[in-house]
């Protein structure tokens, strides 16, 4: 499993397209907005925490369908798959291989971002911490998308249009934290909503991931 | 006609754009089906000619 | 060690192969000839644990299959060492039988070399010597010597043997002579017939 | 185990042919009555005016669309569990149906609470939870159609359907934590039982809800019929092609 875990972060790093490639989608979404909405700090102070939020969310969606098709295409997934490491053991240390490449690196960035749109002073540790607890459930429910799509031709679209609806109630309390945390409101409800679900997902997805690769799998 | 008062429109619309739906909905399934059945029809038609004659 | 007996396999819904029986017992191999599309791929994948059977029963003892396919699953980017050395750690083997897998397949002077700059012959036999490193006693090897020259194909011949010496078996499709004393088994008899299929969908249909 | 014996295909078919034409026939009634009654012979609402009358079209397709979601999950289950293929083709074939019948509710609660929420659209936890629903229900029939192997296709939209049900939920209770509510209480309760609704406009809107019902049971058997045959016909080509 551990071998899995550092064969997969030496590919991402070796790779470099990895996480190199949500980050800069994060950076560059946080600069459209900006133009696309006005430079009025009340206006962007406002929406900073939504567009943070969407922007790591979608930076994510970019870079789940990786996390199996390459595996799959030079048939490593298949042997993985008969080899003992169990199925649902893949999919767990993939998901974190994800978060850590493309999770990460994202809580890291997106304070940066929040000065460019002007987020309240008060709010950036919430938003680091609401993010650091969220990007987990979208890895896991990410890799749920991405076995699913596996093989299938025209994934990437179809991962968007499943994985999208179940990031809801993640983005909803997310970006819930950061927005009542700059309101000066008590944040901490939407954060444990957020870290229940957070906690439920890391604990169920894996099993509908393998059993959607297993599924898979027999297909191909 | 009974009177449906200044709210008329959005009621005929409503009703309008919902049985729209629904009858395509039962329209496209009728006709699928009817030309599904054709097409089987038509596929054992080959595969018994094919079995008189063939084997 | 391998008993099938009465296996059928579908692939896409449909029946391919059914009635297949054969034993495979420690120390031998044996090649399944058949013309492309037959099932012999399908048939592997089901052996190999990968896909579930339509009928009939596949007996191996636990955790002996290794299975290798036309896509022998090496990273671009990984060396031949690191490849080895993960598929011996997911194995749960000790860095030491890389080094016996090198040498088997003569890999030595290109062991830091990543996979991407090396010919479809060498990756070949870097895929055959993850089958090494796997220490697994059953070899499900699908048209192993595809691409490989004859020295490369003798080379593979024999690790075979030595494996079988050393107690393991083989089960090669594959339409290349090996050279290897093995049974053979075609399976054109097991063809699925057209009409009388047992699709699990059709067989109650009509 | 008799009721498994409607698994099988051609059982199915028989069964389904016997009560396609009354299922049908029974639709057409309930929801004519049901209808008109409520259109023509209700009074308005003091409040609502006449938009009350868009109840009888607004309630029934937002209950079903709720319904052919969960009918839906039944036969994922029973399809993963027992591998019955006309489990499968069921849930299928309910898709389209709930999807618009989604799309019914959605339209019919837009257009009713324009007057009185001044917007066609209002971010209102339920109508949220629809716009949701309607996503899944669409991410569900193009995953069919994106997967060539049905065995597979059935298995992965089985997989979805049961994820995409948790989720709903979840949706379900993010939503009305993020906004308050406009939609104003359940006109009928099933759970509480009392009604917010006086008899005069209750009864056609029970009529128009077994409607809908029944208006569906036809619908899915007949759509149903139609998949069983295609997956026929497509083992009978598969196997031409095989022969040939």
């Amino acid at each position: 499993m551990k071998a899995l875990l550092l064969r997969d972060l030496r590919l991402a790093i070796r790779a470099g397209g990895g996480f190199g490639l949500g980050l800069a989608f994060f950076l560059i979404l946080a600069t459209l907005i900006p133009f696309g909405v006005g430079p009025q700090p009340d206006v962007l102070a406002s929406i900073a925490p939504g567009v943070l939020w969407v922007g790591a969310l979608l930076s994510c969606l970019l870079s789940l369908e990786r996390i199996f098709a390459l595996d799959f295409e030079d048939g490593a997934l298949d042997l993985m798959a008969s080899s003992p490491l169990p199925l649902e053991g893949i999919v767990a240390v993939k998901s974190l291989a994800h978060w850590l490449t493309t999770g990460l690196p994202l809580v890291v960035a997106a304070p940066l971002l929040g000065l460019m749109l002007n987020l309240p002073s008060q709010s950036y540790g919430w938003l680091l911490m609401s993010l650091l607890i969220g990007t987990p459930a979208l890895s896991v429910i990410g890799a749920f998308g991405a076995a699913i799509t596996v093989g299938l031709k025209r994934g990437g679209l179809l991962i968007s249009l499943l994985v999208l609806p179940l990031y809801v109630p993640t983005l909803i309390f997310g970006a819930d934290v950061v927005r009542r945390a700059g309101q000066g409101l008590d944040a901490s409800v939407p954060a444990f909503m957020l870290a229940g679900l957070t906690l439920g997902a890391v604990a169920i997805m894996p099993f509908a991931s393998a059993a959607a690769l297993r599924a898979g799998l027999k297909g191909s | 006609m009974i009177d449906l008062g200044k709210y008329a429109a959005d009621v005929v619309l409503a009703y309008c754009i919902s049985l729209g739906l629904i009858l395509g909905l039962i329209g496209l399934s009728i006709y699928r089906a009817k030309r599904m059945k054709a097409d089987l029809a038509a596929a054992e038609a080959r595969i018994e000619a094919r079995q008189n004659n063939g084997t | 060690m391998l008993e099938l007996n009465d296996v059928a396999v579908a692939r896409g819904g449909i029946t391919v192969l059914e009635g297949v029986s054969f034993h495979l017992a420690a120390g031998n191999a044996l090649i399944l000839r058949g013309e492309n599309g037959i099932g012999k791929t399908t048939l592997l994948r089901a052996i190999a644990g990968l896909q579930p059977t339509v009928n009939g029963t596949i007996q191996a003892p636990e955790e002996s299959i290794a299975f290798a396919s036309h896509a022998d699953g090496i990273k671009a980017q990984l060396t031949v060492r690191e490849n080895l050395e993960f598929w011996a750690e997911v194995y749960g083997n000790a860095s030491s039988d890389v080094d016996a897998a090198i040498q088997a397949m003569n890999l030595m002077e290109l062991t830091d070399r990543p996979a991407a700059q090396m010919s479809a012959g060498q990756k070949r036999r870097l895929g055959l010597g993850r089958l090494l490193v796997t220490a697994r006693l059953i070899w499900v090897l699908d048209e192993p010597t595809v691409s490989l020259d004859r020295a490369s194909v003798a080379l593979f011949s024999d690790v075979v043997r030595a494996h079988l010496a050393g107690g393991g078996a083989a089960l090669i499709a594959t339409h290349i002579d090996l050279g290897i004393e093995a049974e053979t088994l075609d399976l054109t008899p097991f063809k699925a017939k057209a009409d009388v299929t047992a699709d699990t969908f059709d067989g109650d249909y009509w | 185990m008799s009721l498994w014996e409607y698994a099988n295909p051609r059982k199915f078919m028989a069964l389904s042919g016997k009560l396609l034409p009354w299922t049908a026939v029974g639709a057409a009634l309930l929801c004519c009555v049901g209808l008109i009654w409520g259109f023509f012979f209700t009074p308005d609402d003091f409040r609502m005016g006449s938009t009350v009358k868009i109840i009888y079209i607004h309630v029934p397709s937002a209950m079903m669309a709720i319904n052919v979601w969960v009918m839906m999950l039944v036969t994922s289950l029973i399809w993963l569990i027992r591998r019955h293929h006309v489990s499968a083709l069921a849930a299928k074939a309910a898709a389209p149906i709930g999807m618009v019948m989604t799309l019914v509710a959605l339209a019919t609660g837009a257009i009713w609470g324009n007057p009185m929420w001044g917007t066609y659209w209002a971010w209102d936890p339920r109508l949220t939870s629809f716009l949701i629903l309607f996503l899944f229900y669409l991410g569900y029939m193009a995953l069919w159609e994106a997967v060539e192997d049905k065995d597979t296709a059935a298995d992965l939209t089985s997989v979805m359907c049961l994820v995409g049900s948790v989720f709903a939920l979840l949706s379900r209770y993010a939503t009305r934590f993020w906004n308050q509510g406009l939609h104003q209480g359940t006109s009928v309760p099933v759970a509480t039982g009392e009604r917010t609704v006086d008899d005069v406009f209750f009864i056609p809107l029970a009529i128009s809800m077994v409607g809908f019902a029944v208006l569906f049971v036809a619908l899915v058997l007949l759509r149903t019929r139609t998949e069983v045959r295609a997956r026929r016909l497509a083992v009978l080509n598969a196997r031409e092609r095989m022969s040939a």
